[in-house]
């Protein structure tokens, strides 16, 4: 069971972060990214840190995002090539 | 380009994989990591501190100094954020400093318009604005579990703030930044932007005079031990949860 | 876990980390470069976090109903200081993108470096 | 272990720290008063610290439990020969602040004063942590309040350029710290401990291995780009050009050599427990530096804007800083330490200098300026008393370090090296030459030369004292070589080679 869920965890970790990179539209990316930070934490709740995983679920994945978003909306959305 | 980017990340990558593939494994309960200076704090943490959750126990006591500077860097990144220069228009008489280096530098396009064409500032549906103040006490309450519970389960000060600056946030997009900025009054900002930093200094100080050390904790009394440590959390949580909500404040005007 | 004797959950934090730098180095777009940062870091706290970890551990709370082993708890409290450490960092990153913005127009460092 | 001056130390960081956080109280109603109030903090940061190099001096190296756990479980201060250097780099602060007074007015409007003055405490208690502390996660935290505060400071005078000048500073220097971060991390796999004293003393146990090399080659390069060495010198001139002067003096005096300091720490650390061959690592620093002072100086020659010529003539000193590391032999090694604190009081000079003069100007071109010696006597004098200095000619500060740098090069038997930086000395002439030249015996072109008067006393007054302290020490030279000069023989035996 452990092992089921470390290969799903860590498959969708490596997919959230490439896709990050893929994505051509910002809003996008911030939105995989924060589901990259929720699956971190994830991982961390299960791997006996929930402290970690709490305070990543709340700053890295709440904050950090909210941030970006105010960014792309004072700039621009598109990914220019 | 590409291709160089990539040779680059090859090359930081290879001494990395070589390095952590020869550390100890990390599941293995002889690992340094688990014989080291960790096992007192397993062992004698919960006596020497009155915390039950030792990562509490860590942070505050133990390593209250790394804490007090951590709280440190949110206020830099904040006096970062006050001391940029804000607007878009160039100063009229400008700056000469300034203007040596950028005369030249392509009159910007309006910022205004691309706000515009990005469609920010839409307002938001009745709903969304009658949820978020129905959630905003229940969301307080939480973080005050979180903070006051902080000892014995996980979450503490940080977790609290950002839940705080959640809240400031979600009502600012509800009520605009000008309305939930209100609620800190002018006078009190300086004091409570500064909170976590100033608790950190001022219990450094009582330890001080208690136990002869800086930051030091009285090991034996764990009334004041906790008293201390919950002024910390609540500190941290006031001053976190003010900063991180001032920063989207200042971001979105 | 291990596999082929290599240590998997390190090697994979690796991997993210060099997502995570490929974004920066090879992305034009700043806010690009920033989620990039951001990814390396959060892949340094996993690798921070795992190497914290025990064999059929409990977090490091000694209440009623954990028992030993129990995960180290000196590394979580590093990612938390790390964690805090990382949002401050963007913060203001994101502040200086928005004034790079707000001054020329754009935020791809192609379009940047053209400029007179 | 506590007690006496010791006590003083844990202050010594948070003064400045608790300074800053109050500066936005202090100057809630006179944006204005920041400036006084960040002057008087650092005067007061002094006081504590030259309580610490009083005991230093008296009583040797000592160290600070704080919250009064006994190590290796808690967070130890330790206070040796190399962090004496947090009290001239107070010093430094305590001279460069009043010239930003003034300065200031033309960088940014009166209202965010508190917020630059906070951040500049920030940075100053930052760098005094830094050279403190005895905890690499400690270590850690302290860098990145330096880098952060840093970062900003690049942007806080311009609008575009200097917002992305910063912003490239900030990408390369997060990923050094994460870098560092990584670092730690791996020690602290590898050790189950964090104190510096306590790591040394296991990794002795645990003996040398590929993860102990990527650990140090990890910390290593981390410190090269706070340093900005050769190949990752990119993001330093631009940043230091375009910050406001005073910030430049602090950036290319004070913080580029957090680097070098913590490259002495982790020094310490992996020497003593003996555990890496470090000769090839050394030569390495050694060809690096004479790149760096090569390239730095030459590309120095082409700038026509002073403070980017003075960007690059950072790049150049770093460079015999790091040479003299890497060559490994007593006398560069103290030539090396004591230039860290040379180089900042030059720079320092030579930044102010260029400040006053463009505050006066709004010029900051050589050819703009030519002739402007005659309207600005005094700064330009003190200007080329810095430039003396840098080149390292006999009567001034910066000629003792790169003498004994040159001295260790043939000591060590890499006489190749000594003329290398005779060499790099003679390109640092040639550019220097072209400013004096520039500034006193050319005929003016521009009408705001010719009108230009000389700075107001609270920006000519900073100046004035650092020239006269670089031909001070010029003369006294030998003093701040004796001082280091225990703790580098305690040091060397451990070196390698």
């Amino acid at each position: 069971m452990s092992d089921v869920f470390d290969a799903v965890m860590l498959t969708l970790l490596i997919a959230t972060a490439v896709s990050v990179a893929r994505a051509r539209d910002l809003l996008a990316a911030v939105v995989i990214f924060s589901l990259y930070s929720l699956t971190m934490t994830l991982v961390w709740q299960h791997r006996g840190a929930p402290d970690v995983a709490m305070t990543e679920a709340a700053v890295g994945a709440g904050v950090t995002t909210v941030l970006f978003f105010i960014t792309i909306a004072r700039t621009t959305r598109r990914e220019k090539r | 380009m590409k291709a160089w980017s990539l040779l680059l990340v090859l090359l930081v990558a290879l001494p990395l994989v070589v390095g952590v593939v020869n550390l100890p494994t990390h599941d293995a309960p002889d690992a340094p990591i688990h014989t080291g200076v960790g096992v007192r704090y397993l062992e004698r943490g919960v006596e020497e501190t009155g915390n039950k959750n030792l990562v509490t126990a860590v942070l505050l006591n133990y390593r209250g100094f790394d804490t007090f500077f951590e709280v440190i860097v949110i206020f830099t990144a904040l006096a970062a954020v006050l001391a940029l220069p804000r607007g878009s228009a160039a100063r009229p008489g400008g700056f000469p400093e300034e203007a040596a280096h950028e005369a030249d530098g392509a009159g910007g396009r309006p910022a205004e318009a691309a706000r515009e064409a990005n469609g920010a500032g839409v307002p938001v549906s009745p709903v969304v604005s009658y949820v978020v103040r129905l959630m905003a006490p229940f969301m307080a309450m939480f973080a005050l579990a979180m903070l006051f519970r902080g000892h014995v389960t996980p979450g503490g000060g940080f977790q609290a703030a950002a839940v705080f600056a959640a809240i400031f946030i979600a009502l600012g997009l509800v009520l605009g930044p000008a309305r939930v900025a209100e609620l800190v009054p002018d006078d009190w900002r300086p004091w409570l932007q500064g909170a976590a930093p100033l608790a950190f200094a001022l219990i450094a100080a009582i330890g001080w005079r208690l136990t002869g050390a800086f930051l030091g904790f009285p090991t034996d009394d764990h009334t004041a031990q906790e008293a201390m440590g919950l002024f910390l959390e609540v500190g941290i949580a006031l001053g976190g949860g003010v900063i991180l909500a001032r920063l989207f404040l200042e971001m979105e005007t | 876990m291990l596999l082929f004797g290599l240590d998997l959950d390190y090697v994979l934090v690796i991997v993210l980390f060099c997502v995570g730098l490929y974004m920066l180095v090879s992305k034009s777009n700043l806010l690009k470069k920033l989620l990039g940062l951001n990814v390396m870091e959060t892949a340094v706290f996993a690798f921070i976090v795992t190497s914290g970890m025990i064999e059929g551990g409990d977090p490091p709370i000694l209440v009623a109903g954990t028992a030993a082993p129990y995960a180290s708890p000196i590394p979580q409290a590093m990612v938390l200081t790390g964690i805090v450490v990382a949002v401050s960092v963007t913060a203001v990153a994101l502040a200086l993108i928005v004034q790079i913005h707000a001054h020329f127009g754009t935020i791809e460092v192609d379009e940047l470096k053209e400029l007179p | 272990m506590n007690g006496g001056w010791a006590e003083a130390l844990p202050w010594t960081i948070v003064v400045p720290m608790v300074g800053a956080v109050l500066t936005p109280v202090v100057a809630a109603r006179r944006p204005r008063w920041a400036g006084a109030w960040a002057w008087a903090v650092l005067l007061a940061a002094s006081l504590l610290a030259s309580g610490l190099v009083y005991r230093l001096a008296t009583d040797g190296p000592f160290a600070y439990d704080v919250g009064g756990w006994a190590q290796p479980y808690g967070i130890e201060l330790r206070f040796d020969h190399f962090s004496a250097w947090v009290l001239p780099l107070l010093l430094l602060f305590v001279v460069i602040v009043p010239f930003s007074w003034r300065y200031l007015d033309h960088v940014m409007p009166d209202e965010r004063r508190p917020a630059f003055y906070a951040l500049l405490l920030l940075n100053a208690g930052g760098m005094i942590g830094f050279c403190v502390t005895g905890d690499f996660f400690n270590l850690f935290v302290f860098t990145e309040v330096v880098s952060l505060s840093s970062y900003a400071l690049v942007a806080v005078g311009g609008r575009g350029l200097a917002a992305f000048a910063a912003l490239k500073y900030l990408f390369i220097g997060a990923v050094s710290s994460l870098l560092m971060l990584f670092a730690t991390a791996q020690l602290f796999a590898l050790t189950g401990s964090l104190n510096m004293a306590d790591v040394a003393g296991r990794l002795a146990e645990v003996g040398g291995g590929p993860a102990v090399m990527v650990a140090f080659a990890a910390y290593a390069v981390s410190f090269m780009v706070k340093t900005a060495m050769f190949p990752v010198h990119v993001w330093l001139p631009d940043a230091h050009a375009i910050a406001p002067s005073p910030v430049s003096a602090v950036l290319s005096g004070m913080v580029v050599k957090i680097g070098i300091v913590g490259m002495l720490r982790v020094y310490q650390v992996f020497f003593a427990a003996d555990v890496l061959e470090l000769g090839a690592f050394n030569q390495t620093l050694v060809w690096l530096g004479a790149i760096s002072i090569v390239m730095g100086a030459f590309f120095a020659i082409f700038q026509d804007d002073i403070k980017l010529m003075l960007a690059y003539s950072t790049i150049s000193n770093i460079g015999y800083i790091v040479l003299g590391l890497g060559l490994a032999s007593p006398y560069a090694v103290i030539g090396a330490s004591v230039h860290v604190f040379n180089h900042a009081l030059i720079k320092a000079t030579l930044f102010l200098a260029a400040g006053a003069i463009i505050h006066q100007t709004g010029l900051r071109t050589l050819s703009d300026l030519r002739g402007i010696a005659r309207r600005m006597p005094q700064t330009s004098a003190a200007m080329a008393v810095g430039a003396v200095s840098i080149v390292g000619l006999p009567p001034t500060a910066g000629f003792v370090c790169k003498w004994y740098i040159a001295l260790g090069a043939f000591e060590s038997g890499q006489a190749p090296f000594g003329f290398a930086l005779v060499f790099g000395a003679l390109f640092i002439f040639v550019y220097y030459v072209r400013m004096l030249n520039a500034f006193y015996f050319q005929e003016p072109v521009h009408d705001v030369v010719l009108e230009a008067e000389e700075a107001p006393w609270s920006m000519r007054a900073p100046v004035v004292v650092l020239a006269t302290l670089c031909l001070v020490l010029g003369v006294l030279g030998g003093i701040p070589l004796a001082f280091v000069e225990p703790a580098v023989l305690d040091l060397l035996p451990f070196w390698g080679n």
